[in-house]
């Protein structure tokens, strides 16, 4: 693929094709400065994404991501710092664990699991970032959006 | 109501290239509390920050809003404008619309959405921000030094003539580090012992410098301005206040074919040692690991086996039967400066990332050394005397070859930096040799030479064209011993030719690595380290000495190879930042900071089981007669460190976290 | 009023042609987890009408768990309202218990109170409700201790009574007149009435043996009786509000506003229960009902007491739902069984005291 | 009985105790919770395959009611003793402060008022895999310790089924009864763990999961209910008993509780000293779903 037909398809405006809207969950101390990183290296990815910085993974509840979905969002992006690097010495363990086992309550509760993304994104993988970005907004693409979420409301008899 | 101000920046180009940013204005300013929104050039100029203070005045802001770049780069530019208008800092808070928005993005439609989404997401939360102020914690106003280096004894003094109070902690029985093993040093070419060994000295007199020598840091408890020390003094068998360093125990003392470790191997000493005659203190201790003493109660006999030291102890300073003991001490501020060891090429690695030079017959061919033994066959105070003599047969050799990058910029190998030293340190032993051994050849097969650095270039030049030394750029493939010669295949990779020649010795420039257990000690430091070991600063760039964790700083090769200069100068960059930091008698911190609803806390405690500061305290709620009504969590605002772990923790959700409380993150999600 | 038959058969036909003609239809059937409950008929044979009580009441099918009472829109400087359209689609409910039916005349006087409630009613004027005469009478029964009976009319517009090969049908309304003329094809001439009296005594007596007193003298022994010691009922209680979530005639409800986003939201309103504490949780942190012994007073008080003195019902149908869904053990006929003994070993007082309640307000705003 | 019956009198008597939480003959024909104040109420007690009810939940500091009656023993199963140590985990009991009866069980009635004799068919799921040992919390053993031998837990059928299906059947299948749901949170208020003062869902500032009994608020509360209780909930189902809608709650607490223990190895303890997983990590949690 050109680049030019790369920055194309990166275009929302491309027309017809599904814009999955992402939210992302991010800690300030690595993945935000590696995000920042992405920006300062002009790393191309695609626009979908939008974020709320914490200051750890530690701070993020699961009910952010399912109120994200509640929110309309089509996936959610949950991103931190590797294991042994947390600023915060062990909230990523602690986050890690409180993922594992949503990733697992959300499997079995019907929720597509390939609609949230959890990384380890240093401050210094930029390019990294700019991946699980472009490979999470590709995969909830292909999924198309998260209807049977956002119906739940009106479906309520 | 809330009335806030949105200022777009367009960062020159940087943002309004991409990103529309009179539209981003126009739909914020249609937000709901949004009552004032604009953009303009350059938000961060004088200008731009005098529109933030003169809109805060004129429309009485309770929140400002600016879209430009990442808060990691203005939050404090622009939280100190709003101050300035009288507006509580906290109350300004960055949409990230460059680093996350502009530069990442070409479509200007796409960009545009996403810039107004940021923002309108930043609005919402700051409807929900709260005024906050800085918390105030009291100040222990000296410092500790981990590591007797160079590094460790620059800091030091910097620090206690600054007229700070010092503990300084070395493992080894005395300071100096690797630099009193050094025989001269580059590029000046002055004896590395007696630039330090004042220095040493300097430190074991100053009246404001606790000296620590055989200990080690047990633990580490408390926070910036206020950590508590556990420190432990290992057995020494020597008592340090009565002997006199005479040294007739080490005279009388039977095992003396003891590998010396200051020699690097090459020289030998006894059982219980001084390491150098240099040494500071100048005390004595005993190899538990080699005295026969040690070693036959070791074994459970009961005979007393040898006590000769004790006996010749004119002061009866040799206490057998001294045990460890652990002493505590209260510091403001930490360094470490724990230095290098160098790597070894055996195969046997310590760590699973390593895999080991066996080509190179280190260990099996006795005339293949590494550089600090070369340094100690070439020191005045060395085994031979500073004479050039080989280790197998005691000759001079007349052909020295020295390879380069062993291990270093090797990743199949687990090393992929660079050492940065050794280009330096292996054109210096061409020098150092060629002046001992005047018809002697050094070959040097080096990757690339580094001699960025004053006098550098000049230095290496001088190997090479006043010394005759003969650089090969390439690397060996094999080495192995003929005779009395070591034979050496390799590749010349300028003239393209295969190389085959004889040398009467081999000098292995090996990669500088962390010491041993830096993990274990950066655990109980609490500061992030590199795969690799390194610490790790707290920004490459503007803050090279400090760690993640505030009021722990780093000094010298424990943070990547270093040479002396730069260990030096990072010691006294450590010891100035410590000298500011204990200029106060209370510090200020960023109140972000976590903090209990006690009226619905149900002091379960998971939020101190996951707090890795032990900043969750029990408090006790009491009636008006005194009564204990019931405990609560409470959290130590001077030890939490605001990463909210606790908040995502608490079933009953009765933490938040003053900066990103609940209702601020669910305020963003909702503007989703 | 009309009487008829109809066969099983026609009956399950009659679910049909209601559906067809643009009615929906509330009948017992297993419910998504597998008991029986009202709710929507899945469209086909109705097998079986009785048997034992659905284990939740009627009343989700008039005051929905949650429903929607409005909705907003934010505008830059205002709030929008818009009102929310009650869901009040033409309705027949086959097959309701005659207490459950009873519970929603005895609901329609609060709902018409110092308030209008127009879902409510909206809801109420749509619907036909076609009951069984119960023939599902258990342990937990006690409708008659309340002025009710197996075979109570109040509420219905039509009543069933099972008879060999069918019901015996009694239209009561005249939207039960109206529902037998429409579908008049599906009904025959009234016969079992021999038989369907018999069952319906032999049901009533069958209640009456589980307890046999009178609300209303309950009712004026709770009148003087507010600080009683009986009323330290709460240890088992763990405060669930199970009772009030099966109960016909439990109608609290919590106004809720749920935000969508920044560009409005629906205004709710959601059942709640008095047995839990944050029902009278104040803003101070003070709560006037501060123990379980204080909520479940409140939970007598108001049904046997309170909405009597107001309305002249009791707030009850004698259902027994409460006392088979409680997890703690408790039970409503004990408890009456035992105000019974202590009125009967009292001697009534002299002047009765009156009960720290609001004076019935009559009228009231609309 | 006669020996539960003695030990409470006794502990009454000299005043051990303030009140003995056990069971008593109810209504009908079961056996409902019982709190005898003095040694003649201790003469009610029972004890057999009808007490279902995990007497633990009124040690929670929410039953004030109970609170107020003095210095409680409690009866346990060896179920039951799982949430009493919980509570003692958790900081909610000191364990100083309670006398542990531990009653020999055999397992209990899946739902007494059916009337029918404890049997492979009729016994509460949470017994087929229970050891029937007496708890060592037990500072009183009433009756000889024997395992029920009854087959598999049918949840776990249940679950397998539930995991055989494609994601959308089971998110179909969890929509279905949590439409049920009324969000009375009778779920919550009869569980011994759930003892906050005042729920996360109850907090309305923020409100993270809507109380609205329509299904986007059903889905919160479950999905963090499940949360809240992984690493914590005993199994003792006592919200799946009391659930007005019948909803079956176990297949969440025992999916999570399989969860925790194929991730983390924790399985509900009676020791109170045993850590929970929640609140504790390892340095190699598996992690293979981040990226």
């Amino acid at each position: 693929m050109s680049t030019a037909t790369a920055i194309e398809n990166k275009s929302p405006a491309s027309a017809g094709r599904f814009e999955p809207r992402i939210a992302a969950f991010v800690c300030n101390w690595c993945t935000y400065t590696g995000a920042d990183l992405a920006g300062t290296s002009r790393v191309q990815m695609m626009p979908n994404v939008r974020m709320v910085r914490l200051p750890c993974t530690g701070r993020i509840d699961t009910a952010f991501i399912i109120k994200a979905f509640e929110r309309g969002a089509d996936g959610v992006i949950v991103s931190g710092c590797h294991p042994g690097d947390c600023h915060y010495s062990e909230g990523n363990y602690h986050a890690r664990r409180r993922f594992a086992m949503f990733k697992e309550l959300m499997n079995f509760m019907g929720i597509d699991e390939r609609r949230v993304t959890f990384s380890w994104v240093s401050a210094s993988e930029g390019r990294k970032w700019g991946d699980v970005v472009d490979e999470t907004i590709e995969r909830v693409r292909a999924l198309g959006p998260f209807d049977d979420y956002k119906t739940l409301l009106e479906e309520t008899p | 109501m809330s009335r806030i101000g949105v200022f777009v920046c367009h960062c020159g180009e940087n943002i309004a290239r991409t990103v529309d940013t009179a539209a981003v204005a126009q739909e914020c300013g249609k937000l709901p509390g949004v009552i004032h929104s604009v953009d303009y050039k350059y938000m961060c100029s004088d200008p731009g920050q005098l529109m933030v203070k003169q809109a805060i005045a004129e429309h009485k802001l309770t929140g400002v809003v600016v879209a430009a770049c990442s808060p990691h780069m203005h939050e404090k530019t622009f939280r100190r404008a709003t101050a300035g208008a009288g507006l509580n800092p906290f109350l300004c808070e960055m949409a990230n619309v460059r680093e996350h928005c502009s530069w990442i993005h070409e479509s200007r439609t796409a960009a545009t959405e996403k810039a107004i989404d940021a923002t309108r997401m930043i609005v919402e939360k700051v409807k929900r921000n709260a005024p906050l102020s800085p918390i105030h914690i009291p100040v222990t106003r000296r410092a500790l030094v981990i590591g007797g280096g160079i590094a460790g004894i620059q800091a030091a003094l910097d620090i206690a003539d600054g007229g700070r109070e010092v503990v300084l902690v070395e493992k080894e029985p005395s300071i100096g580090g690797h630099m009193s093993q050094l025989s001269e040093t580059f590029p000046t070419l002055d004896c590395s012992q007696c630039i330090l060994t004042p220095r040493m000295v300097e430190a074991f007199q100053h009246p404001r410098i606790k000296l620590y020598t055989y200990s080690e840091v047990e633990s580490v408890d408390g926070y910036i301005g206020n950590f508590k020390v556990t420190i432990r003094k290992k057995a020494r068998s020597v008592d340090e206040a009565n002997c006199n360093g005479c040294g007739a125990c080490q005279a009388v003392c039977p095992n003396k074919k003891i590998p010396s470790e200051f020699d690097a191997g090459l020289g030998k000493r006894s059982a219980i040692y001084v390491p150098f005659p240099q040494a500071v203190p100048n005390i004595p201790v005993i190899d538990r690991e080699r005295c026969s003493y040690f070693r036959a109660k070791a074994k459970g006999s009961t005979k007393v086996v040898c006590g000769k030291c004790a006996e010749a102890c004119g002061k009866g300073a040799v206490h057998f039967d001294q045990q460890d003991t652990l002493v505590t001490e209260d510091v403001g501020a930490i360094v470490v400066a724990t230095g290098y060891r160098l790597y070894d090429i055996g195969k046997d690695q310590d760590s699973e990332l390593l895999k080991g030079y066996g080509e190179y017959g280190y260990g099996t061919v006795p005339d293949v050394i590494d550089g600090m033994q070369f340094e100690r066959l070439a020191s005045a105070s060395g085994p031979t005397a500073g004479k050039i003599l080989r280790p197998s047969d005691g000759k001079e050799p007349t052909s020295v070859v020295f390879l380069q990058c062993i291990g270093s910029r090797d990743p199949s190998k687990g090393i992929e930096y660079c050492s940065k030293i050794c280009c330096m340190y292996v054109a210096k032993h061409t020098m150092l040799y060629k002046h001992k051994v005047h018809h002697g050849q050094a070959t040097v097969f080096y990757m690339d030479i580094r001699a960025a650095g004053k006098g550098y270039d000049e230095f290496t030049r001088r190997a090479i064209e006043e010394d005759g030394a003969r650089y090969v750029r390439g690397r060996v493939s094999r080495l192995y011993r003929d005779g009395e010669v070591i034979k050496i295949l390799g590749f010349d990779t300028l003239s393209g030719e295969p190389i085959e020649m004889d040398a009467d010795m081999v000098v292995l420039a090996t990669a500088m690595r962390p010491q041993a257990g830096m993990a274990e000690l950066a655990q109980k430091l609490s500061v992030s380290y590199d795969k690799h070991g390194f610490i790790n600063e707290a920004h490459p760039k503007l803050r090279p000495v400090e760690t993640n964790t505030a009021g722990v700083f780093v000094a010298g090769a424990c943070q990547s190879p270093r040479d002396i200069p730069d260990s030096v100068a990072m010691a006294s960059a450590t010891a100035s930042k410590i000298l500011g930091l204990l200029s106060n008698e209370q510090l200020e911190r960023e109140p972000t900071v976590a903090r209990v609803d006690e009226s619905t806390c149900s002091a379960c405690f998971h939020c101190e089981r996951v707090c890795a500061y032990g900043a969750v305290e029990h408090k006790d709620i009491r009636d008006r007669s005194g009564n204990l009504v019931r405990v609560v969590a409470s959290v130590n605002k001077g030890v939490c460190q605001g990463c909210g772990t606790c908040l995502a923790t608490c079933p009953s959700k009765s933490l938040e976290l003053d900066g990103f409380t609940d209702a601020q993150i669910h305020a963003a999600i909702m503007a989703f | 009023m009309r009487k008829a038959f109809i066969t099983q058969e026609n009956l399950s036909v009659l679910s049909g042609d209601l559906e067809r003609a643009g009615r929906k239809v509330v009948v017992p059937r297993p419910s998504a987890t597998g008991r029986m409950e009202y709710g929507a008929a899945q469209s086909g044979s109705l097998t079986h009408l009785g048997g034992a009580l659905p284990a939740r009441s009627l009343k989700a099918t008039f005051l929905p768990p949650t429903e929607a009472l409005l909705r907003w829109k934010n505008a830059k400087d205002d709030v929008v309202l818009e009102p929310s359209e009650p869901k009040a689609l033409p309705t027949v409910v086959l097959g309701a218990r005659p207490c459950d039916a009873a519970a929603l005349a005895i609901l329609d006087k609060v709902m018409d109170w110092d308030y209008h409630d127009d879902p409510w009613f909206a809801r109420r004027k749509a619907t036909t409700i076609v009951s069984l005469a119960c023939d599902g009478v258990d342990s937990s029964c006690f409708c008659t201790s309340v002025g009710l009976s197996p075979d109570t009319t109040k509420g219905s517009d039509v009543l069933l009574t099972a008879v060999d090969g069918g019901y015996l049908v009694e239209a009561l309304s005249e939207k039960g007149e109206a529902l037998l003329e429409e579908n008049k094809t599906r009904f025959t001439a009234a016969r079992g009435e021999a038989q369907a009296a018999e069952r319906r005594k032999a049901a009533t007596d069958k209640v009456r043996k589980n307890l046999a007193v009178d609300a209303r003298t309950v009712k004026d022994w709770l009148g003087g009786n507010f600080e009683h010691p009986f009323f330290k009922l709460g240890s088992r209680c763990h405060a669930c509000g199970a009772c009030a979530a099966v109960c016909p005639t439990c109608h609290c409800f919590d106004i809720v506003d749920e935000p969508e986003g920044l560009e409005g939201g629906t205004r709710r309103r959601n059942w709640d229960t008095c047995q839990t504490s944050k029902f009278t949780l104040h803003g101070s942190g003070h709560n006037p009902r501060n123990d379980q012994h204080a909520r479940l007073r409140q939970r007598v008080m108001h049904k046997f007491h309170i909405y009597s003195e107001r309305f002249g019902e009791t707030l009850c149908t004698g259902c027994g739902r409460c006392a088979r869904a409680c997890p703690g053990g408790m039970d409503l006929l004990e408890a009456l069984r035992e105000i019974d003994k202590l009125r009967r070993s009292s001697r009534p007082s002299a002047a009765p005291i009156v009960t720290p309640t609001n004076p019935p307000i009559s009228g009231g705003a609309r | 009985m006669n020996e539960l019956r003695q030990l409470a009198r006794k502990l009454l008597a000299d005043k051990t105790v303030g009140v003995v939480i056990g069971y008593e003959e109810g209504q009908g024909a079961v056996t409902r919770p019982s709190f005898a104040t003095s040694p003649e109420q201790a003469e009610k007690l029972v004890f057999d395959a009808r007490c279902v009810q995990n007497l633990a939940s009124y040690l929670s500091p929410r039953r004030s009611t109970v609170r107020s009656l003095g210095k409680p023993a409690v009866v346990v199963k060896a179920c039951d003793a799982k949430a009493l140590a919980g509570l003692i985990r958790e900081a909610q009991v000191k364990r100083e402060d309670v006398v542990v009866i531990s009653v020999a069980c055999g397992g209990v009635l899946a739902d007494p008022r059916s009337g029918k004799a404890l049997s492979e068919a009729m016994v509460a799921d949470r017994c087929r895999d229970c050891d029937g040992a007496h708890t060592s919390l037990a500072d009183h053993k009433v009756g000889q310790a024997k395992a029920p031998a009854f087959g598999s837990p049918k949840v776990d059928a249940r679950l397998a089924e539930l995991q055989a299906m494609t994601a959308p059947q089971r998110f179909a299948f969890f929509k279905s009864v949590f439409s049920e749901c009324t969000r009375c949170n009778v779920c919550r208020e009869v569980c011994p763990m759930c003892f906050c003062a005042r729920c996360m869902a109850d907090k309305s500032e923020p409100q993270w999961i809507e109380s609205s009994p329509h299904l986007r608020g059903n889905f919160a509360w479950h999905m963090l209910r499940a949360m809240h209780l992984a690493g914590r909930c005993v199994g003792c189902n006592e919200c799946e008993r009391a659930c007005p809608a019948g909803i079956p709650l176990s297949l969440i607490t025992r999916k999570m509780q399989k969860v925790v223990s194929e991730r983390f190895g924790y399985s509900p303890s009676d020791d109170p000293n045993v850590p929970a997983p929640t609140g504790a990590f390892r340095l190699d949690d598996a992690q293979e779903f981040i990226r």
